[in-house]
């Protein structure tokens, strides 16, 4: 098989996983979805390192170091403010000051 | 590569995917955010171990590791400090910054080429060509929707003769110079198409109202996507093809739901304004006459109500009168009266942007009750009081074919025995069409800031 | 990418698609759903026309018509069991004799 | 193999893909089965119009054809003629000619490898072996299945003293086989792998009880799949490993499914037997007191109800009794009754059993009620008709932990004001444990065959 064929291979099974996998979420966690999905595209910080470290040019060294920077930090805050949104939604407050409520 | 390496890869594809499953179920979302991580993490290690060139390990690392190091620290100090109601600008910048690491890898890597002498397979220049103008297009885009939600300029939408002129004309201009890149492949036309992205970038979010960007940020969440899928196919490396594709798929379904959700469709937001109308309503004060009231009196509905649903909107938000609201629920159930909050899917300016909101003041988890569970209690319910909420519980959305919102799900409060509202005006809401709900005789309106409002109905209701 | 790699990427992608695509079908719908799987992997019978027509060995033909056979059975009869079975889950009576039924 | 056939192989790798989407949805569940058939026509026809081996069409064309041909009007004429009620045994016999053509397509493949000098990478050599294995697992299982559900043979459990030797042994021979051809391939080893696995098919499936087999053919089924992946991967083609896998994938997770709607789990099924405990119940009959009627006094009953539940159950599949079902419930209906058909998922002997067999006795669609929808309103109804059921209205599911079926979820026929129970005695239905429902004071029994006594009821109702 040639590669073109196998990535696009890939490529049209990831869309597939892609959807389904996502296709029950409920509105309550539309924002944190897309934020976590914003993180993973930061898995750009590979390709980034890569090219990086495979150059000897000067100016291409310091344009990846710019792109390394971009990247994790697209990567790391990513995951972290997704997890920080998370945490929000499925804190239970251990017992608020609530005092005789009904319901 | 060596197969371990590609193993190792493929095992973080899967990290990816678990992950996106995890975080699509309220109860699995932390677990899930964390095997992403998890598996982003393992994949970055891994060209610091192998010989990535089959020769030689990794040049430059200490460089590298610097500018990880700086990265993270910028991620990890912005992910800390951003409150909660301005998430959608953080996830905004995020995605800017990694479209922009995309294009400037596809651009190192457009160098590569070129150096040794430019004979690579016509689909990969195309890949690269597409990894430039559409990173780019993600950066600026994503910076312009940063500044909007952040207040650093106008968030109205910003159209100026010409712009669809000047928006065909990148576009095709951009188109041109791909097909050039894909027969003689030039650093020069590289860097130029990266700057016609910054351009088409800036054009393409512009006019876009400022509500409605959110809906813009996903789409632009999946443009970064694919072109790290491009990316990817361009260095040869699976686990950026499968991440990348995963979020351009699952991004571009997620900006269809949310659009969905609104009642809006995706073409209309972005070229709406294009077209010249603008994408935001009229916004123009009715002078019909309305039933109005004091906090004393609202107070006294409350107060002896057996039921009482609180439909909070996008005004709460504005007004940061959460804490004030809980407190009010709280001195109600301790009076013995039974008080749910309704959540509609799009209060606010972003999904989800009520029950963030809620949680962060701390109303429990089991009181924010989603449409579809309490819809059928409002016709049970005394006193629905709606804090700055308009178009989500607008009757136009089920009664007037013309309106922009249109088929949107509402909360039924028009069913409840009274309505009380709590806003500034007689201004509407973001759909910029006029609330029939508010001339009811049912209805009662209290005028002012919801915060203000909400802190004289506490004291009002306390003194009962 | 070493050509088992990729295979394997494919096989672990499929799995993904395979099981969310059908993770939402009602108990109704199991019977026809195992059924059309079945007539999926009917597709047996491309492999078995290929391997069949490019061989010389005369055992090697007949026992390769002998798959083809097989699979021709299993693909085609599967379709078409499931089709009519389908048929029978949604088709709606026109009208029946019932008479001045209430409910 | 040009680019545009292995575009084509895609294309039809995305037709499985969107078949399985649709057969999960009742509404699209018919169109996509058209689309996999659809996909599987074009991929079969591709290799007579390209040149498979890069230089010569294919060989032997009409004999291809023929045999085709042949397939073809077996496949469609066993389709046609077989009856709803014995789908289960078709899907069966086709799933074993399926994992029998690919044990062969293998074999040949293996002769091929051996015929070159049997220079083959292991893990291509391993993929044969486990094709030929399996698919000779499948095919020996499938045909046993189809046996016993066909009535060809016994359908209880076949035991005998030294199944677990005979089970392990065979196992441990086979891979051990495995390894051998993996080292050295020979024809003489794939030929003996592929009677293993006959036998080891036998084994697998002789101690399964007759009411567990569509847990079985399910099973069998995804084997099959994996099968036909291992084979596409051994002749390099997408297209077989992509439907391969998928239907491996969703066949093992719709068993799971199955096995978990009848409270069941798929190890215990396969190997209760091996370890000495029948998978059926005792099925022994009791003999304490109950209240029965004969078919006038149930006429009485039914007649004057004003909500009347049918509970229809295996023993009117049984009894062939849905036609004149369904004419006494058209009659209880002309006399203003309002009357329902609550169907249990398991109720019967294979998934969806009772919906097919009602449709196929035209009774309307709407008038079937799934579970979920009609267990709350078992409290308000006069009578429940329990028709050749048991287990599905069973309490012991919900009473008695120690019980098979404990924790499966059944109809709520106890909630009723009165149960009528059709069946021939006393004996215990497929879990082989008693109703208490049965002796409760607010039941009555109808003994008889389903089909005579509803025909008796029938009158009965008439001459009301
Ligand atoms: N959730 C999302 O993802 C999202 C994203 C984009 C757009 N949208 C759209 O936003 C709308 C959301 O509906 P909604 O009902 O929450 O909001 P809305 O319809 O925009 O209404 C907000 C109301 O709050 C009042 N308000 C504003 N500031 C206030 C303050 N300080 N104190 C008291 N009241 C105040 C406003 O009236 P006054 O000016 O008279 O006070 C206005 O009527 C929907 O149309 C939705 O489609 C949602
Ligand atoms: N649906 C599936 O996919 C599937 C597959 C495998 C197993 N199962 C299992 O099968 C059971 C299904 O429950 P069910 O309630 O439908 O059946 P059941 O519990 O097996 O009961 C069937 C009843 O029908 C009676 N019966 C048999 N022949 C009859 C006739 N000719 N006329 C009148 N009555 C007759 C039997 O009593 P008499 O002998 O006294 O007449 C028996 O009590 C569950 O335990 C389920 O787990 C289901």
């Amino acid at each position: 098989m040639s590669v073109a064929v196998v990535w696009l291979t890939i490529f049209v099974l990831s869309v597939f996983v892609g959807i389904e996998v996502i296709s029950k979420v409920s509105s309550t966690l539309h924002t944190p979805l897309m934020s976590g999905a914003n993180a993973i595209h930061g898995i750009i910080l590979l390709g980034a390192i890569l090219v990086t470290g495979t150059t000897d040019n000067t100016l291409a060294v310091i344009v990846g170091l710019v792109a390394i920077v971009l990247a994790s930090v697209n990567m790391v805050g990513g995951f972290v403010v997704t997890d920080r949104m998370l945490q929000m939604f499925t804190r239970r407050k251990p017992a608020p000051k609530k005092p005789e409520a009904s319901n | 590569m060596p197969t371990w390496v590609q193993l190792v890869y493929l095992l973080c594809a899967v990290c990816f995917i678990l992950a996106l499953k995890g975080l699509s179920g309220p109860k699995t979302a932390r677990t899930g955010n964390l095997i992403g991580a998890a598996g982003a993490v393992v994949a970055c290690v891994v060209p610091f171990i192998y010989k990535p060139n089959g020769v030689e390990h990794l040049h430059h690392v200490p460089l590298i590791l610097i500018a990880i190091a700086i990265g993270t620290a910028g991620g990890v100090f912005g992910a800390q400090r951003v409150q909660m109601t301005q998430m959608p600008q953080m996830v905004a910048l995020f995605n800017g910054v990694g479209g922009g690491a995309a294009a400037l890898v596809a651009l190192l890597e457009l160098h590569e080429i070129v150096s040794v002498g430019g004979d690579a397979p016509w689909f990969t220049l195309a890949a690269t060509a597409f990894t430039i103008v559409v990173g780019s297009v993600s950066f600026a885009g994503s910076i312009v929707t940063f500044a909007k939600l952040q207040e650093l300029m106008t968030s109205r939408p910003v159209i100026f003769p010409g712009l669809p002129v000047a928006f065909g004309g990148t576009a095709v201009v951009a188109v041109i110079l791909s097909v050039m890149l894909v027969n003689s492949p030039h650093m020069w036309i590289g860097i130029v198409l990266g700057l016609l992205g910054l351009v088409f970038g800036l054009l393409l979010v512009l006019p876009v109202g400022g509500a409605d960007v959110p809906i813009v940020i996903s789409l632009l969440n999946a443009f970064t996507g694919l072109t790290v899928a491009a990316g990817g196919y361009v260095l040869g490396n699976t686990v950026l093809l499968v991440a990348g594709t995963l979020v351009g798929a699952s991004g571009t379904f997620l900006t269809l739901l949310m659009a969905n959700a609104m009642g809006r469709s995706v073409a209309n937001i972005l070229f709406g304004a294009l077209k010249g109308g603008s994408t935001l309503g009229a916004g123009v004060a009715s002078d019909r006459p309305v039933k109005s009231a004091g906090p004393e009196d609202v107070a006294i509905l409350l107060g002896y109500a057996e039921k009482v649903i609180i439909v909070p909107g996008y005004g709460l938000a504005v007004a940061q009168a959460q804490h004030t609201l809980r407190e009010l629920v709280e001195v109600l159930q301790a009076r013995g009266t039974e008080v749910d909050y309704a959540i509609h899917p799009v209060a606010g300016r972003m999904p989800g942007h009520m029950n963030v909101l809620l949680a962060e003041a701390q109303v429990p988890y089991e009181q924010l009750k989603e449409m579809d569970e309490i819809n059928s209690e409002f016709k049970h319910t005394d006193v629905v009081l709606v804090v700055g909420a308009n178009d989500v519980v607008n009757p136009a959305a089920k009664t007037t074919p013309g309106a922009p919102i249109y088929g949107m799900p509402i909360l039924n409060a028009d069913e409840a025995k009274q309505v009380v509202f709590m806003k500034r005006s007689m201004r509407p809401g973001f759909a910029g069409i006029e609330n029939e709900l508010l001339f009811e005789p049912t209805t009662t309106l209290l005028f002012g800031d919801a915060k203000d409002s909400l802190g004289k109905l506490l004291n009002a209701v306390k003194a009962l």
